[in-house]
């Protein structure tokens, strides 16, 4: 199974759990001009794994967290697949009603509304969906 | 109808010019040099000391742990020395020399050349004397058979396949024996079918040893519960897995063994040897040697006493010519050059090669041009020319992920590959980078 | 004149609605960096060899910058040497701590002259490969193979096979004792071991365990274990045939002597005095 | 001295110069058609072909390189003749110095050389050159095996050309002017021996097909990629042309025509810009059938064997990626 | 060098819009400053593509004067600008008429039409088609044999579909667009003239 | 225009990348691996055609009646840099899991040109709404093929011994141009 | 002119040059650049916004809160972009049409933030001014250029002067979009050799 890895760092040990601090970057980020370029963006964030035992990590070490390709396009499909299809079909909808084009575009963006409330109502789902594990002290 | 593998295969020219030639014994040279690890695992724990006489089985050493073997004297006469003595690549290995001194055997070996049919043992009492006899898959990777043979609980065997094929070109010894010695093999089939409680052994033979299969298959239509299968001619179609799937049609997954397939594979010489020690109660002391080659005079299918040095054989089929560029033990496709000639003929080793630089010569390597050759001829399915890429780019990880670890060594993709480039050496410096790493952890 | 009324009021809604969204996203996502870590990054020597025990160079520095007082003490880049190490405590205000300056060093010198090849070697060109194949072309089993993976694995190009010895060399200046041909070599053949004053270190340039007789068979300046120089030096302790001179053995009190009475030439000093003593 | 080695101790007798020969040899037939066609131009526009391809991979590999010349693998005198079998008799050769330029420097030397080029540096030379000019790349010499001297040098339209002119007159063209148009549709056997205007190597289906059945007996290609090439092309052609009874969808006239033939068993079957896996090169193949099929009835060219061929090449690492053998015991992918 | 000022809430809002505020001046003060020319700009680019390919010279502004027309075919529209003369007599109209058939898409046209339909200029205004060969419908050599031509009274197709017209060697695509464009320009015309 | 046929065209014709030459820095810098780029190539879809309807809102809400299309730039570049991040803030804020998921997946979707050149090429082509999103949506497609060719093809130039002198951006640029030029094989198509 | 205002004015020339060393801005480098003159104007285009943007932005510097930034640079470069559009609009006519959606998305150009972080960010408004001017010039230089070799190549002109006879043929290919890729990869590839020459 193919995996996506990425490089964390330990922010916090609990006893069944760490959380650890990703960065992420913008797309261009790996281009050749990186640094010439001001415009790639780097933020953080925060994740949190399960684990066996405390005693193997420990804060500010920095390990890789991996996730399995599948994992990741799922989450891919519902963070935007799911409501792009969602904005299309709401869109063809209200245009196939006749609806004034104003009140279709409206229409169709305020869909994502309801839409990621539901994904706030399944968070329990997706926690269980998606696993990521830590696969390597680098 | 013959069978085969699925995929991969490569077909090599076969050079089986010793194929007509009747196994001769090699007889016995001045000392003989016995190593302590002929097998894979532990070696064993010597036994004797210097100046002991021994006869022709005497126990030399025995077995270090469970996957170890015992070894025994191949000849009678007096220990000399027990010390580190050049193997054949070079490197130091404790060995045991006996000067030979007649040819006393020890009285429990039935030295009669009668075939004893009745399978009067347990299965119990069959390992133990497997054990006893210190016998090792023959084939090459020399794992003591009595672990083998000892099937854990919650694992079944459904078939016994005794691998009749030798795929290495030149190497003719396992044919030579299954013409001479047919019947022992059907009946050691049938005790490993007793251990087993199976009656499904299966001798695989392949398509161009004729005679092989036509005196294996007049002798099973004797015995009930071994059958002859007859397999198509292709590298390496001798190899464990690759025969499991030709007969049976299943795969040994992916880092485990045939017998998780419910099959066990046995080489035609380890059959021979457990008839032998069960039958005979002779331990394992000798083997049939293959002494070939472009560069050999006179060859010869030899019965050798393990411990033979391989120059005594060299030198009785006619020496060493100048022009000889390599000399290998095994087949030219997975065995290895050997620098020196006085290292003995152990109980794994089943041929010896003397190749002229024509034959043996390893062009410059070139570009890779991506023909996809070396992926057509793995017959496990491997992207060899990844790994290479893997392994030049150092990339230890990606190789886990595409199974270099599952590699068989065949050499397969190294000898199809057009642009001569040594892909196995690669795919063995990747399992050890591998290794390296799983070891760093 | 409306149009710029109407267009600044739209800009100005349109800018305060984003300014709204935007500030919620700075407040939440904004990664500070601490400058020092790219200071550093310039300092440091930028090989990501990993020597430091860090993924990578930028690693280090963020080590580095978190580090306190104490604990920037077990930082280390050996690559970069105190001197480095001084630049990066400077730019975060510490001490830097002191370590001695390292080099690798090839314990062998079984060169083409002093243990002539007895074989031809067919294959890729590898060390691993060739350990696995045949003993080498000396025929010591523990001798340098000379197939060079060492050079090809040493990050900093201080390694390269000399022509004529057929063995590697290390080039002190660009040597940074990270470590990598240590870890390579499938004999085991590298040692870091301290620069030594005036590049002044004494050592025992043979890994050989065979018996002295064996050992001399094959090559002429092998260690043979005849003790002579645990007599010299008592810190020297001689197992399996072979002697070991340990670090801590100086080289400007031992080196001379110890030099001068090993029978086969095995220990060998570099430095100053060397020519001194061959004279 | 003894040799130490490390197994396998034999090798196959197949190297790379002896693959690169067959191919060359395969492509004898269609060339010597070619000269015989279309006589001394055509064998001016080969042999520059590949003197200029060879002299460019010289160059780069001794000047810029500064390394051992590669010349002698052959590979760029079969980039050289392929490129000139995509190029019509008149072509001057300035052009086809500048278009074995892009097929050896940009398409193949800049990837680092044989084995790792994307793009089939012949197509890319030749596409270059007919998108750079449009006119000497169109312009078809006619046949004429009498008059090897090129005295009397006729143009003539090739069939794929005549095709698409139907097409894009059919809907304001009269009847008559279609049935005229037809008319100067070559015969099969014509076309099939290759007596009719095209690009040099690509107007003899019979030479070509004598090439790839060589190549089929020396096993340097399988037929995996021509076969699901030309059924593809094959299938598609037949179904418009059943559905729709238009003469322009005829299949065996498409089979035969253009660039399709040397495409297939040329091109498409190149090792390095073709996938390794049967799998992958079935769903190549059937790529470049979809994408000919699709640019010879939809876009402004008459021919897409080499656009579809170069981008079906693009997909070649997503095929590898995904279509490669299942490894042995480790269940299905 | 000084600090830039804390990023409280107050301040990032007030920044941001006051900047944008800003912009908003700026952009609204450029924008009325080049309301006129940029006007005059267009109105003098038609007017120049209606002179060049006009006949003779007119004194009215046809710009001014233009109207829509529906073409017969498709769905698109075309615009006619009639040039006068003194006497406010038609001359000749330039139709601004289109493609759709080019090889990269839509081809522009300012058609210069006598008011019986003879072709008398045409000014290509945009179009995508491949450099140095579909371009050369803008080119004179090409052009010039449109001139006199009369769509309503001679075969109106390029030579490979059986009419009078020479096509551009390799660029037949892009010369029965242009054919295409004159003829759709003439159809208004005529359609106008019938219509009336 | 059909609808299909702005797929077509943008996809195969006038592909965003390969021939208008929108998105080049994503296009050149995006990681190596083909399921990022895959996974990027589906983020970008959704912004895309998201800031495609909430630009084609604004222009047609406000900036038209109130004779505004001057200012379309700025307010459109503001419009999609909010856009892009309140994406950011509701994931985060819906489903924690997601969004850490997804920072583990795909590099940050930042505000780039593709977006803001569809959006204006929306305006500048007086799309309706539909054909607009059609438009959003295709061109967004044709930047995702490309992109995961490219990384496809980049995985394989990763092995590479490349000359020195085309290292880095040249060869990058020598494969846009040699898939541009295969591309071009499609021109004509929808004529 | 002092030695630091010297360098930052040079240094966008040659040696940290936008285009060729840094690679900032590709689309409309590849975008516009079917001729020298096309390439100019863009060129000049951008470096009206840079000088412009860069100048204000250096002049508010200390205004501007850290976290907005990045928006306050973009709606600053907006600004100018569409001043320079609408001036371009009104007074060059026909050079507007050509350069088509490339002006508005000038803004995106990476160079105008890049500078705007890098260097106007951090550094007085005459500094950035000379920045901006040396960055632009390079940036226009390299866009000539691009646009020069693809002219003179694909369609046998420079700067609109044709130098063959009508009908000659030229490598059509270069005035296409896959010949802008190749143009400015050779480029590239030449720089950095003359680059590698001078160290």
């Amino acid at each position: 199974m193919q995996e996506i890895r990425h490089k964390a760092r330990i922010v916090q040990v609990h006893k069944d759990s760490i959380d650890l601090e990703i960065e992420v970057q913008s797309a261009c980020a790996q281009c050749a001009l990186q640094k010439a370029c001001q415009m790639h963006e780097v933020s953080q964030r925060k994740i949190t794994i399960p684990i066996q035992s405390a005693k193997e990590y420990k804060q500010g070490d920095d390990v890789y967290v991996a996730i399995a390709l599948e994992d990741g396009f799922r989450a891919m499909f519902y963070a935007y697949i799911l409501p792009l299809i969602l904005v299309l079909l709401t869109l063809c909808l209200c245009l196939i009603g006749e609806m004034s084009e104003f009140i279709s575009g409206i229409c169709s963006i305020i869909v994502l509304i309801p839409y990621y409330f539901g994904v706030f109502l399944k968070k329990n789902f997706f926690a269980k969906k998606l696993h990521f594990r830590i696969v390597d002290k680098s | 109808m013959t069978k085969t593998f699925s995929i991969g295969g490569i077909h090599p020219d076969k050079h089986k010019i010793t194929s007509q030639t009747p196994i001769i014994d090699a007889g016995l040279p001045e000392y003989v040099y016995i190593p302590l690890k002929q097998h894979a695992g532990a070696p064993a724990k010597i036994l004797v000391k210097k100046g002991d006489k021994v006869k022709v089985g005497t126990l030399l050493a025995n077995a270090d742990g469970v996957i170890s073997s015992d070894i025994h004297s191949s000849v009678s006469g007096e220990v000399v020395k027990i010390d580190d003595v050049q193997d054949a690549l070079g490197y130091d290995e404790q060995m045991i020399v006996i000067k030979v001194e007649g040819d006393e055997f020890e009285p429990s070996i039935d030295q009669s050349a009668d075939i004893v049919k009745d399978i009067t043992f347990s299965s119990e009492e069959i390992i133990q004397k497997i054990r006893e006899a210190g016998i090792v898959g023959m084939g090459g990777a020399g794992f003591p058979t009595p672990v083998k043979t000892t099937i854990p609980e919650e694992k079944k065997v459904d078939y016994l396949i005794v691998n009749g094929i030798e795929c290495e070109p030149w190497l003719t010894a396992d044919d030579r024996l299954m013409v001479e010695h047919a019947e022992e093999i059907v009946i050691g089939a049938k005790i490993l079918n007793k251990i087993f409680g199976i009656q499904n052994a299966i001798i695989a033979i392949d398509e161009n040893k004729p005679e092989a299969i036509e005196v294996v298959r007049n002798v099973t239509r004797r015995y009930v519960g071994v059958n002859v299968r007859v397999c198509k001619t292709k590298y390496p179609q001798g190899g464990e897995k690759q025969l499991v799937t030709a007969i049976t049609g299943r795969e040994v997954p992916s880092g485990k063994l045939p017998i998780d397939a419910g099959c066990i594979v046995q080489n035609a010489g380890t059959v021979f040897a457990i008839y032998e020690a069960v039958m005979k109660n002779k331990p394992l002391f000798e083997r049939i040697v293959t002494v070939s080659g472009d560069e050999c005079a006179k060859p010869q299918n030899f019965k050798v006493r393990v411990g033979t040095p391989a120059s005594f054989l060299i030198e009785k089929c006619g020496g060493l010519p100048d022009e000889t560029a390599e000399v290998i033990f095994g087949g030219p496709m997975m065995g290895q050059t050997i620098i020196n000639l006085q290292a003995p003929i152990t109980k794994l080793t089943s041929g010896l090669l003397l190749l002229s630089e024509k034959e043996t010569h390893r062009p410059d390597m070139m570009d890779c041009i991506r023909c996809g050759k070396c992926v057509d001829a793995c017959p496990i399915g491997l992207r060899p020319f990844l790994i290479g890429i893997c392994v030049r780019n150092n990339m230890i990880d990606e190789l886990k992920n595409i199974h270099a670890m599952d590699c068989i060594e065949c050499g397969s993709c190294a000898y199809i590959c057009p642009a001569r480039i040594p892909l196995l050496d690669f795919c063995k410096l990747g399992k050890i980078e591998i290794r390296k790493k799983q070891k760093g952890k | 004149m409306d149009i710029i009324v109407s267009d600044i009021i739209a800009l100005g809604v349109i800018a305060f609605l984003s300014a709204i969204v935007l500030y919620f996203v700075s407040q939440k996502f904004k990664v500070e960096e601490n400058p020092k870590i790219d200071e550093i990054e310039q300092i440091l020597p930028g090989a990501n060899c990993g020597a430091c025990g860090k993924a990578g160079c930028r690693n280090f520095s963020e080590a580095c910058v978190k580090a306190d007082a104490e604990s920037f003490k077990n930082l280390y880049c050996p690559v970069g040497g105190a001197a480095t190490m001084k630049k990066v405590a400077d730019v975060l205000g510490f001490d830097a701590a002191v370590k001695e300056e390292t080099v690798a060093v090839l314990k062998c010198n079984g060169t083409c002259q002093n243990a002539p090849a007895k074989i031809s070697y067919d294959a890729p060109v590898s060390c691993r490969l060739a350990n696995l194949i045949s003993v080498g072309q000396s025929g010591c089993p523990n001798g340098c193979l000379r197939q060079g993976d060492c050079v090809k694995a040493c990050p900093f190009g201080a390694l390269s096979i000399n022509p004529e010895t057929g063995i590697p060399q290390v080039d002190e200046n660009k040597c940074t004792s990270c470590g990598a041909c240590v870890k390579m070599c499938p004999r085991g053949l590298f040692e870091i071991r301290p620069k030594g004053k005036n590049g002044q270190r004494v050592y025992v340039a043979c890994s050989n365990k065979q018996k002295g007789a064996v050992a001399r068979k094959n090559c002429k300046v092998a260690c043979i274990g005849c003790m002579k120089c645990t007599k010299i030096c008592e810190q020297i302790k001689v197992e399996n045939n072979l002697s070991y001179i340990p670090t801590t053995v100086s080289a400007q009190e031992f080196g001379a002597e110890l030099v001068k009475n090993c029978p086969t030439g095995a220990i060998v000093m570099t430095g100053a005095e060397k020519e001194k003593i061959h004279d | 001295m003894l040799k130490v080695a490390t197994a396998p101790h034999m090798f196959s007798p197949v190297d790379t110069q002896r693959l690169m020969r067959d191919v060359i040899i395969a492509m004898l037939p269609a060339a010597i058609l070619a000269v015989v066609f279309f006589g001394l131009n055509a064998l001016v526009v080969i042999l520059s072909s590949i003197a200029a391809c060879v002299m460019w991979e010289y160059l780069f590999v001794r000047y810029l390189l500064k390394q051992k010349s590669t010349i002698n693998n052959y590979s760029a005198m079969i980039t050289g003749m392929l490129l000139a079998f995509n190029l019509p008799a008149t072509m001057p050769v300035w052009m086809i110095l500048v278009g074995s330029f892009m097929a050896i420097v940009v398409a193949k030397m800049a990837f680092g050389g044989l084995g790792k080029n994307i793009f089939n540096p012949a197509l890319v030379g030749r596409v270059f050159l007919f998108i750079s000019f449009p006119v000497q790349m169109t312009m078809w010499m006619k046949p004429n095996w009498h008059d090897f001297l090129n005295a009397d040098v006729q143009t003539a339209a090739t069939t794929l050309g005549i095709l698409k002119h139907l097409d894009a007159s059919s809907s304001a063209t009269s009847l008559t002017h279609e049935v005229e148009a037809i008319h100067d549709i070559p015969s099969y056997w014509q076309m099939f021996i290759g007596y009719t205007g095209g690009s040099l190597g690509e107007v003899s289906a019979l030479a070509l097909l004598l090439g790839g059945a060589y190549l089929l007996y020396r096993r340097v290609i399988t037929w995996h990629v021509p076969f699901y090439y030309l059924a593809t092309m094959f299938v598609l052609t037949s179904i418009m042309w059943l559905f729709t009874d238009d003469v322009r969808y005829e299949p065996l006239t498409h089979l035969l025509s253009g660039g399709l033939m040397l495409g297939a068993i040329f091109m498409a079957t190149d090792y390095t810009t073709s996938p390794m896996s049967i799998k992958g090169k079935i769903i190549f193949a059937i790529g470049c059938g979809l994408l000919t099929f699709i640019i010879r009835f939809y876009s402004a060219y008459p021919e897409g064997v080499s656009f579809a061929i170069l981008i079906m090449n693009a997909f070649v690492p997503l095929i590898d990626k995904y279509y490669y053998p299942r490894v042995y015991g480790t269940g299905s992918k | 060098m000084d600090k830039p000022i804390k990023s409280t809430a107050f301040n990032m809002v007030l920044v941001l819009v006051s900047v944008a505020v800003f912009s908003a001046l700026v952009l609204g003060s450029v924008y009325q400053l080049t309301l006129e020319p940029i006007k005059q700009a267009k109105s003098n680019r038609e007017l120049e593509a209606i002179r060049e390919v006009v006949y003779g010279d007119f004194s009215n502004n046809p710009y001014e004067e233009r109207y829509e027309i529906s073409t017969a075919r498709g769905k698109g529209k075309v615009d006619l600008y009639p040039a006068r003369d003194e006497n406010g007599k038609i001359t000749s109209v330039a139709i601004k008429t289109y493609s759709k058939n080019g090889f990269g898409g839509k081809i522009e046209m300012m058609l210069g039409l006598l008011v019986d339909g003879t072709i008398n200029k045409y000014k290509i205004i945009e179009q995508k088609e491949t450099p140095g060969l579909g371009t050369k419908i803008t080119e004179s050599k090409f052009s010039d044999q449109f001139h006199g031509m009369n769509p309503g009274k001679q075969v109106f197709k390029v030579k490979q579909d059986g009419g009078e017209i020479d096509a551009i060697t390799a660029a037949t695509i892009s010369s029965r667009a242009v054919v295409d464009a004159i003829q759709r320009g003439y159809d208004a015309l005529n359609k106008l003239s019938t219509g009336n | 225009m059909s609808y299909l046929m702005i797929f077509i065209t943008a996809i195969f014709v006038n592909n965003i990348v390969l021939s208008q030459f929108l998105g080049i820095c994503p296009f050149l810098g995006v990681s190596k691996k083909i399921s990022t780029a895959a996974g990027m190539g589906g983020a970008v879809m959704f912004v895309m055609v998201l800031s495609t309807i909430v630009t084609y809102l604004v222009y047609h809400g406000i900036l038209l009646p109130y004779n505004l299309t001057f200012m379309i730039t700025v307010v459109f570049i503001l419009v999609i840099a909010a856009l892009v991040q309140m994406v950011e803030i509701i994931l985060k804020k819906m489903s924690p899991t997601l969004y850490q998921a997804l920072g583990i997946f795909l590099p940050l979707i930042t505000t780039n040109c593709t977006v803001l050149g569809v959006s204006l090429l929306v305006v500048q082509k007086d799309f309706d709404l539909a054909h607009g999103v059609c438009f959003a949506l295709a061109n967004s497609l044709g930047f995702t093929l490309a992109i995961v060719l490219f990384a496809g093809l980049r995985e394989r130039l990763a092995f590479v011994a490349l000359p020195k002198a085309v290292q880095g951006a040249p060869i990058a640029l020598i494969t846009a141009g040699l898939l541009s030029m295969a591309f071009m094989g499609f021109s004509g198509i929808g004529n | 002119m002092d030695k630091s205002s010297y360098e930052n004015l040079t240094r966008g020339l040659i040696r940290e040059n936008p285009t060729f060393v840094m690679m900032l801005g590709m689309c409309p480098t590849l975008g516009v650049t079917t001729s020298a003159l096309n390439g100019l104007g863009m060129g000049i285009a951008t470096l009206f916004v840079l000088l412009l943007s860069n100048s204000a932005i250096a002049m508010v510097k200390n205004l501007i809160p850290n976290k907005v930034r990045i928006p306050c640079f973009i709606v600053i470069a907006a600004t100018f972009v569409t001043v320079v559009d609408l001036l371009m609009a009104a007074y060059f006519p026909n050079l507007h049409t050509t350069l088509g959606i490339f002006i508005p998305l000038i803004v995106v150009n990476c160079l105008i933030l890049g500078r705007a972080e890098a260097f106007a960010s951090k550094n007085t408004v005459f500094q950035s001014a000379l920045d901006a001017l040396g960055m632009g010039i390079g940036f226009t230089f390299a866009l000539t250029l691009l646009g020069l070799v693809r002219e003179v190549l694909g369609s046998g002109s420079a700067f609109g002067y044709s130098f063959v006879e009508e009908g000659a043929e030229t490598m059509l290919m270069f005035i296409m979009p896959p010949g802008a890729f190749f143009a400015l990869a050779g480029l590239i590839v030449l720089v950095n050799q003359l680059r590698g020459a001078n160290k």
